[in-house]
């Protein structure tokens, strides 16, 4: 997929601007100010930002527990997002969802979702619907490498494969689903080897590269664009963060996660790749970061401003004919 | 205008055709939806008349009603068939984590103009696994309507009160009664959700039922009042919304309530019922309010055991003699 | 012999910890239960005890509760992790039309001895899919028996006994209560299903409650004392098989009955309660059944309208004055 | 695998005995004197007799809706399975069963199954319990094409393959979904094909060859008992009856039927070969079955003089301890 180095610096920013939000939210909520849970996503920056990079606004994606990139990639403000997981009146769902539901249908976003694997189902809903509307918009689902062994995995990828659906599965293989390893629980070696079992395409991509995972995920995005049904595509990834904030993490090292930090950075890796080619300079790049910095802080005061809701506006929204 | 005499599946093949003739966002998704009209035949000659709009799947129940949840959530209008309402339990997940939560979890950014079409009951000899009625789990569950219709005109005006409806509305369609039928007017109309109906006037004793009981009720009715008690049926028709004031209107009069269902009594929506009337009516009753359901057993397959596990005629009249003291 | 305090959490790993020493057939099945001893740290230590017979699985709700199923039907004793108690909605089927049914509609060729542990409730701001509590739909469901322990003692001893029982048991463990602490004897005990215990003593009403409510039910005991008003709370621990006798022996000393549960009142099990109270005790009841339960909403995420949503020690305080009439 | 002419005799035998039961079941619900649904399986008998054969009696099996075959492939009695679908107090479920809900526990047949995909979760169970208890036994879970595109079959299969359950996955594939193809409904093309997904071993067979079947059964079956792991074994067959007594069948031609009949009957082909192996001759064969019929007839006889439960005994047996 061609790219302008416009894009290419918008990628970056992108990619930084969730990784501060990432790193506010979790002291934020060290402080005590989030409620709920939290489930960050540093380290995935690529991953992200490369497959939502190839998306129109009127594509929609559908995201997880661990959504708050993807909401980010998708053209979310980080106001109304910080505001949802204060439990603000403001915030994207009033204060009824908080981090782990978000959504903002006006960017097509059709929500995070806190039950692992309850996207893919209605993401094929959403491909109906695009079929029987007879538009060109294309649905993304995003799944973690657990997510991949819930049976609607199967019973989605089937449906989109036999209906040619035009859904881009993405998986975000960060190598853990909670404690548990994926070597040990995802049967078969790869989630993406298992797109041959419903006869799609499935590909591996490395996920700290956010420009081949741009083009991967691009064409996958055309292929069911133009109608020729689903594909998987996986992205090899690593999240620094525990599963959640709290996570004692006894299934890993914290070598381990110090490696992936050193040598597989998507953030570091895409900035230095900017300025070898010339297209950024250092000193654009931390102007760049100061700005997002300022933004993140300025969204912070928002939320922080914003009123709770009352809590009789808990009896609000139920049914829209009550 | 004529009034014919139709059975309950050829009333709801009629609302489905006048629905989805008027509205182009309306489908329907399932299995076995197309070759022979439904498991029931009740979709017969729809998909002639709208052959795109009427999906056959793989049996991959999540999917299917994961499906009708995303179509909602993006401008469709969709009635997912479940096939057996037994079957809502392979999709539990799609219907009470997502559907009915969707819309008030993101602030009501969404809304889910949705018919999950459901198959209930008993009396066929289908044994454990496709003889439910699980009606009151989805009354528990905030953010779904739930629709139990008995005649074939209700079975019409229902479904077409429910497709148009912009929330989730789980429709339960008894199977015995496909072939019943009844009178429904060749004019158009709707029967709004959350309207009971009274089947029976009567003085002594409301009985408050739904579905296929209604039809027990009346013959047990006709049986009381050969022993000289006037009960009064309401046909509940919706059980979310509650039409609670007719309810209470009806009881006001007769100081007496039985509450009949198919499902079982324990954990059932008599109780519910029964409570809310207890709660709200206290200083009116004459009597305990008595609830009829079926044992507390799975369904067995031999029909002898089958019937007396169900609800039948003489217990309602025994139930109702119980409220009366009689 | 000593008696210690102790958490929900230790009791729990304890009464696991001493079963699983006496019989070599139990086993522990779910997500994430070993790295940290369970996601409420309920495992810890056991891993280490037991290696084989603490078994991490893929996130595969069918799987993990099917294999539960058929784990028992060929002779283990198995015990299911649910992770949170929202998510038997990715597993009805296995838990509804298979463990509930196998034995009855095999004509009792086999019987199931397991345990599905799901921990429940809300009240740490999870939001609408992580928070609720559905132990009606189970009561409603035949062939299962549902246990709702709130203090450290019954979790104990109810889950021996739970373990012990030739049939499936659901086993709802209130999230919020994993921290909290009781008495628990240091001599091994079990606490057998289907008895009720009286918490308080009282003498104008009966607060009939489980789980986490029983502790708001005791704060609002000792408003109500403050008031003039000595209620009686019971403590159901199990909701099927339900203690009735003690029910109604209390209720015929205080003519008055609340009901109080963190689930949503509409369907819920304070329904069947109210319902079989009226039924069998009509004439001795001095005023209406009053039932206090969660709002008809999902829940909430933001901590002042959870709160809302819930029952609180002020609203159970005005369910006894309404019951009371005062 | 080896075998001998008693043994292929005995595959005859068997398939006789399947065909003659499923006749006279059609029979007697077109008379009315079997209540509720029957789905009969007539012309799949080599696919499940095959498979059935390479197991002892103490392994297990999970059968289906369509499950009178393993049944009694597995070794049950005719006549308790005519009295249960007769519905008398004598038949294996003591009347509380039916034709969908047939088990003998004494003979590792933990049950069919109304529920499309339902075993399948069950099965890993017994896989487990075999892993723990320490036998070697194996478990063999019937299934449909149908069956294969629920979320069971992908979770179970999964679940199988990483902890190495010895589990054979039979899928009869007899090209019908109740009125569904399985070439429209089952993405990937075939369901063994799905095997790959989970790096376990995926075999398709000639569902009417009995002798081949047997012999791929086995190998699954020897490769689970050692401890490596579960396989999926898919066997082209072919429903001669409708998905039910009683269906249209608006999904397929008569011809279809027909041509299967005549080119491809499991019974009439290892008729043939037996006569040319000249391990039996004709006659020989003809008084086989003329001995079946009669313990047919017997079976039948013994279901009809049965009495009817109580209508109070359905309020026994719910548990253990009530
Ligand atoms: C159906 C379901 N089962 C279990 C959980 C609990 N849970 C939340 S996140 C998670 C791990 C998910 O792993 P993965 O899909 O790899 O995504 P990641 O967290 O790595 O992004 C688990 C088990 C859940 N929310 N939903
Ligand atoms: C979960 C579920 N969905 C749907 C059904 C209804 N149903 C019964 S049999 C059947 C077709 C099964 O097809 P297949 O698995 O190929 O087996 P076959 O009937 O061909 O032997 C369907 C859809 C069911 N019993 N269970
Ligand atoms: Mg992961
Ligand atoms: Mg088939």
């Amino acid at each position: 997929m061609k790219i302008s180095n416009l894009e290419k610096k918008a990628l970056l920013r992108k990619m930084v601007e969730i990784r501060l939000f990432e790193e506010k939210i979790g002291l934020l909520f060290q402080q005590q100010l989030i409620p709920g849970f939290v489930h960050l996503s540093i380290g995935q920056e690529a991953s992200t930002v490369g497959s939502c990079s190839a998306l129109r606004t009127d594509d929609y994606i559908i995201s997880t527990h661990r959504g708050h990139a993807h909401i980010l990639a998708k053209g979310a403000e980080p106001k109304y997002m910080f505001a949802e997981c204060f439990g603000k009146v403001t915030g994207y769902c009033k204060g009824k969802g908080g981090s782990m539901h978000i959504a903002d249908f006006s960017k097509g976003i059709l929500g995070a979702n806190g039950v692992v694997g309850g996207g893919f189902p209605i993401m094929t809903g959403a491909g109906f619907s695009i079929k029987l509307r007879g538009t060109d918009q294309v649905g993304m689902v995003f799944f973690g490498d657990g997510a991949s062994n819930r049976g609607t995995f199967h019973e989605a990828v089937n449906m989109a494969a036999v209906f040619k659906l035009p859904i881009v599965f993405v998986c975000e293989n960060n190598r853990y689903a909670s404690t548990s390893p994926a070597e040990k629980m995802v049967a078969g070696g790869s989630v993406a080897n298992r797109a041959h079992a419903y006869g799609i395409p499935g590909v591996i991509n490395d996920g700290s590269n956010v420009l081949a995972v741009r083009d991967s995920v691009a064409e996958a995005v055309e292929r069911a664009r133009r109608g020729y049904g689903p594909s998987i595509i996986e992205n090899e990834t690593y999240r620094y963060k525990g599963h959640f904030e709290g996570d004692r993490q006894r299934y890993r090292t914290p070598d381990e996660i110090q490696q992936y930090r050193l040598t597989r950075d998507p953030i570091d890796r895409f900035e230095t790749l900017l300025i070898d080619e010339g297209v950024a300079t250092q000193k654009e790049i931390d102007a760049m970061k100061t700005a997002v910095a300022a933004e993140i802080e300025d969204a912070v005061r928002f939320a922080m401003d914003s009123p709770l809701p009352d809590p009789h506006e808990a009896m609000q929204g139920l049914f829209v004919n009550p | 205008m004529a009034v014919r005499e139709l059975s309950c599946s050829l009333a709801m093949a009629e609302a489905l055709k006048e629905e989805m003739e008027r509205d182009k966002t309306i489908f329907i998704i399932g299995e076995d939806l197309v070759s022979n009209g439904g498991i029931f035949g009740q979709f017969r000659g729809l998909p002639e008349l709208f052959p795109d709009r009427i999906i056959d799947t793989p049996i991959s129940e999540t999917a299917i009603v994961g499906a009708g949840v995303g179509a909602a959530l993006t401008g469709m209008r969709p009635i997912i068939d479940m096939h057996f309402a037994d079957f809502v339990t392979t999709a539990m997940d799609e219907i009470v984590n997502q559907m009915a939560k969707i819309r008030y979890m993101f602030g009501g950014q969404a809304k889910l103009p949705l018919v999950l079409w459901a198959p209930d009951g008993s009396g066929l000899n289908a044994a454990a696994q496709h003889s439910q009625c699980l009606e009151n789990w989805f009354v528990h569950v905030p953010g779904l309507k739930v629709v139990v219709p008995s005649e074939p005109a209700d079975v019409k005006g229902l479904l077409k009160a429910a497709i148009r409806d912009d929330d989730p509305v789980i429709f339960f369609q008894h199977k015995k009664l496909f072939n019943q039928t009844g009178p429904v007017t060749e004019e158009k109309y709707i029967v709004p959700l959350g309207k009971a109906v009274v089947r029976r006037a009567g003085t002594d004793v409301t009985i408050l039922t739904y579905s296929r009981m209604t039809y027990f009720c009346k013959e047990a009715a006709r049986e009381l009042a050969r022993q000289g008690i006037q009960a009064e049926i309401i046909d509940l028709r919706t059980l979310m919304p509650l039409d609670f004031a007719s309810i209470a209107e009806s009881i006001r009069k007769t100081r007496h309530a039985v509450v009949v269902h198919e499902a079982c009594t324990t954990g059932g929506f008599g109780g519910e019922l029964s409570a809310r009337i207890t709660e709200e009516l206290f200083d009116l009753l004459g009597g305990p309010v008595v609830r009829i359901g079926a044992r507390h057993v799975p369904m067995p397959f031999s029909p002898v055991m089958e019937k007396y596990v169900l609800p039948q005629v003489e217990d309602i009249v025994a139930g109702v003699k119980k409220a009366l003291r009689r």
